[in-house]
């Protein structure tokens, strides 16, 4: 399967169509440890990057997509999220098409530019977790295996998290109090992998 | 929501679009959220920005004047700006002598400050952050650097902005800023919560009869849910959290803001600078240019923060520098 | 109650104490609830005395100050203060050129205010009084006289203020405040009720989604109570009441306040102001030195009113002329 | 029966007594028509009545009476009750004792000043009435009369203006609103005649 900016397009409408309808989710979970805006952040993060129109080249398609969050979502985690494509863009760029076998490698450089971005560590109960994990999941795998992977990999984390406090960000204040409750950016990134197809 | 506003997405522009028509002698937006001081840079002067979400006023747009900052980029309600607009403020903000950005220390915030200052430095527009750290229960002082930035901001944006007005280098402003900020001490208390217009409901809810200490200004949670207790005694518990976490020797010299988070009456603020002010006394530290009223709110919240901040001679002489915009005038 | 208090019975006087005491190059309290310009009277000048309630910050007591008032005699929570007390001020503010009772029309102040003008008669204080009527929905034109007084007594303190610190005598200070008087037109509207300590429960109760129209700074009733408008939608309701009580033409220039009642934040005001400003351009009004913020309250009501004030040119540089106090700079 | 500073002194703290009891049904009232405030202003002013130590002069006694609700209730109603009793003092000047036929004559000087004070005028619905037509019921009656003839005629003001719009003071703005409801101030001018004994 060979991903051009049309795959990327189509994935990025389904992702925002399912994060339109997980929004109250979201901010109902970021509500818990947070400001509860995570909903907003997210849905409207997608909704802009999929009406954009994508140029062809992938890589320039990845920058349009991390632009996009840069214009409407500057809370943390549609900062880290524009972070993540603007280093996939990096890594993709001049390419006009991806191997699926390429992926793991453009999401370690999003995880390694997004940890940078947030001075953030793995553990500490953030959507890096989950990058980490779906990272670890996927790589070597044959593609057509991999969203199924992912899948599972996301929604494990949130349940491996959701019994250890939250280290970082807004969270971070609930202490001991965060024990028990899912770390809204790993359940985002649960719904966001959920929604690719 | 008890809020008056037309759209909930138009509630933030309206606002700018309302304060700059109507203060023209102190406010301009020469792009979209972004506020630059009517007279724009000013040339060999250094440049103080700030930036965070709507909602707070006076803080942030409302410090942009003579003697305070030169821009700031604001974003939707409790949401951090864009790193576009904070580039944007900063490059407003520039005469020539680089710029300090000076804000609270919150995640989105931050990230999208530090994108901006990368923008710039492909400009060749010099820049050096200070954050404001200032809230004392939402971190142990060991961490202390991970503490959320409150109300202290007035006093860091007032003496700052003061020093870069007597044309010092960037450098000394920013080494004038990062000591305000170090000397400022918050904590908050919280009665009833806000409503984030594009949330369209309460932040957080609290029974009738209970107030949350420690609380931050987006509702961020505090160290105790309690039952209401009386102002001095609420006082009382304010000032020994930040006493403990900055002690004071007799002959010591403060500034102390009692600050309204948005609904808590003047005469409240005053029952507590009262006892605040006796709690000061016993303990024979002065009280310079105290301030009372609302200075970093939350809209409509119920509560109110108490700042302290420790002055040696230099801190004291730039708060007392002239100063102004809308909402204060020094 | 989601009060920041002691003894609901302290209320006043401990606020009187922090007040004073956070600023004491404005205010002193010489005796009970009667506050006095930090200097005293100014002799050879008109004295300036205002009284009422408690409840309104910075009403009354907040505009002592240089340019503004000479006393004010303060009573618990929205009452009034009492015959005594009143009498106290004008002794305070008498600097040999007698004494203007400026304030609110409302029955109990008026009674009172009238016996402490009487007994000033016999120490041969002369004193006039000019009454602050400018609520345009409690009483139809005809029955002008008997209307609310409400924020426009911040046009008027400020404008007789600037006229006795010219010098100028008795008559003609009087004169001169009348004219203000005369000129303001405010109208309020409330979204939710504050509690006075005394009573421990809400003024009045309001639907969660409903809003009351004319609405006085107690709690009296308006006009209508209808459902939540838009913030275009009230302004507009607002400016046409003052609009069709008195017409404005192309060319008249006119001050607005734009006025919280206590909880609504800074940010709806400026929504609103935006478009007040909008519907005076629409008919070729010009704005001079608008007001934007809490400048007359009820502690912590929520809701809004607008007050205009058609100037000539007297009045405009009264309005323009310096002035000082702890909650407003000119 | 002949009225000297102790009996005075023994109604008053009847009606202080009475006045606490009912200040919640007059802040009611006046809470449906005006501020709220009366039962406090009532209560209040009567309490500082009874905890004043009086002379044993008439005329002083009433004036004591008078600086007692000037002290502690300044809104409408006390202001009001403060100069009806500067008026009675005025009117008793230098007696030790009164006899009961004085007092209608008392309560006309009263009344006099209170309008002169409030400009008001009868039929405002307002104290005024009921001082009014308690005058009227027990002017020419044998003294142990007029306590009852003055407690119907405090009752009755209030039933009969009940159907009347309020044209004075804070319950003016509530216009023909006010049709239906007690004045405040007549209602408590019967809670005070009922307290007399
Ligand atoms: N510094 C950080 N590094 C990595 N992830 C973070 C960081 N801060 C927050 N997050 C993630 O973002 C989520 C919260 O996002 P968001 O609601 O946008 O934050 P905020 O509203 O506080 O700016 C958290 O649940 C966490 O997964
Ligand atoms: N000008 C007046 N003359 C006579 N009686 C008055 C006047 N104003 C008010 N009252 C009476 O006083 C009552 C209200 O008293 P109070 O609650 O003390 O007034 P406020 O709180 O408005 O000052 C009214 O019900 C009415 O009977
Ligand atoms: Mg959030
Ligand atoms: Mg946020
Ligand atoms: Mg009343
Ligand atoms: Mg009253």
């Amino acid at each position: 399967m060979s991903i051009d900016s049309a795959v990327i397009a189509a994935a990025i409408s389904r992702v925002a169509q399912a994060t339109a309808e997980c929004a109250e989710e979201l901010n109902t979970a970021d509500g818990a440890l947070g400001d509860g805006d995570l909903g907003i952040t997210v849905s409207r993060g997608f909704a802009e990057a999929a009406a954009a129109t994508l140029p062809p080249n992938v890589g320039l398609a990845l920058l349009e997509c991390a632009k996009a969050f840069q214009r409407v979502s500057s809370s943390s985690y549609g900062t880290l999220v524009a972070t993540g494509f603007m280093a996939a863009a990096k890594a993709a760029k001049g390419r006009e098409t991806l191997e699926a076998a390429e992926i793991p490698g453009l999401l370690e450089a999003a995880l390694e530019a997004m940890m940078a971005r947030g001075k953030g560590s793995l553990g500490d109960k953030t959507v890096l977790d989950s990058l980490d994990t779906v990272i670890g999941a996927i790589k070597g795998r044959p593609a057509e295996e991999m969203l199924d992977a992912a899948k599972a990999a996301a929604a494990e984390t949130v349940e491996t998290f959701r019994g250890l406090p939250n280290r970082l960000g807004r969270a971070r204040m609930f202490g001991d109090g965060s024990i028990g409750l899912p770390d809204p950016g790993q359940l985002a990134f649960q719904r966001i992998v959920e929604g690719l197809g | 929501m008890k809020k008056i506003l037309n759209r909930a997405a138009d509630y933030v522009d309206e606002m700018l679009e309302g304060l700059c028509a109507a203060h023209p002698e102190f406010y301009s937006q020469p792009e979209r959220r972004v506020i630059v001081r009517a007279g724009g840079a000013v040339q060999g002067k250094v440049g103080i920005v700030t930036g965070g979400g709507s909602g707070h006023l006076p803080i942030f747009t409302g410090y942009v004047g003579p003697g305070l900052l030169d821009a700031a980029a604001i974003g939707d309600v409790f949401a951090s700006p864009s790193a576009e607009q904070m580039a944007a403020a900063m490059r407003y903000a520039n005469g020539g002598a680089g710029v300090l950005r000076l804000y609270g220390n919150y995640g989105g915030d931050v990230m999208n400050f530090d994108m901006a200052g990368e923008m710039l430095e492909f400009e060749d527009i010099r820049s050096t952050t200070v954050l404001l750290a200032d809230d004392v229960v939402s971190a142990p002082r060991e961490e202390a650097s991970k503490r959320r930035g409150v109300a202290g901001m007035v006093y860091a944006f007032k003496i700052a902005g003061a020093c870069a007005d007597r044309m010092a280098d960037l450098d000394e402003v920013t080494r004038v800023a990062q000591k305000a900020a170090d000397a400022c001490r918050s904590v908050g208390m919280a009665l009833s919560p806000c409503t984030v217009p594009q949330a369209g409901k309460p932040t957080f809810t609290l029974g009738e009869d209970e107030m949350e200490m420690g609380m931050g200004i987006h509702g961020e949670p505090g160290i105790r849910r309690e039952k209401l207790k009386t102002a001095d005694e609420i006082t009382d518990e304010m000032i020994d959290l930040l006493l403990a976490d900055r002690p004071l020797n007799r002959g010591d010299r403060v500034s102390i803001l009692v600050n309204s988070l948005g609904a808590t009456p003047h005469e409240e603020l005053y029952i507590m600078f009262r006892r605040a002010r006796k709690r000061l006394a016993d303990i024979g530290v002065e009280i310079v240019m105290p301030l009372v009223g609302r200075y970093a709110t939350s809209m409509e919240m119920t509560g109110a923060t108490i700042t302290m901040i420790a002055l040696d001679e230099e801190l004291e002489r730039f708060l007392k520098a002239p100063a102004a915009c809308a909402f204060w005038q020094v």
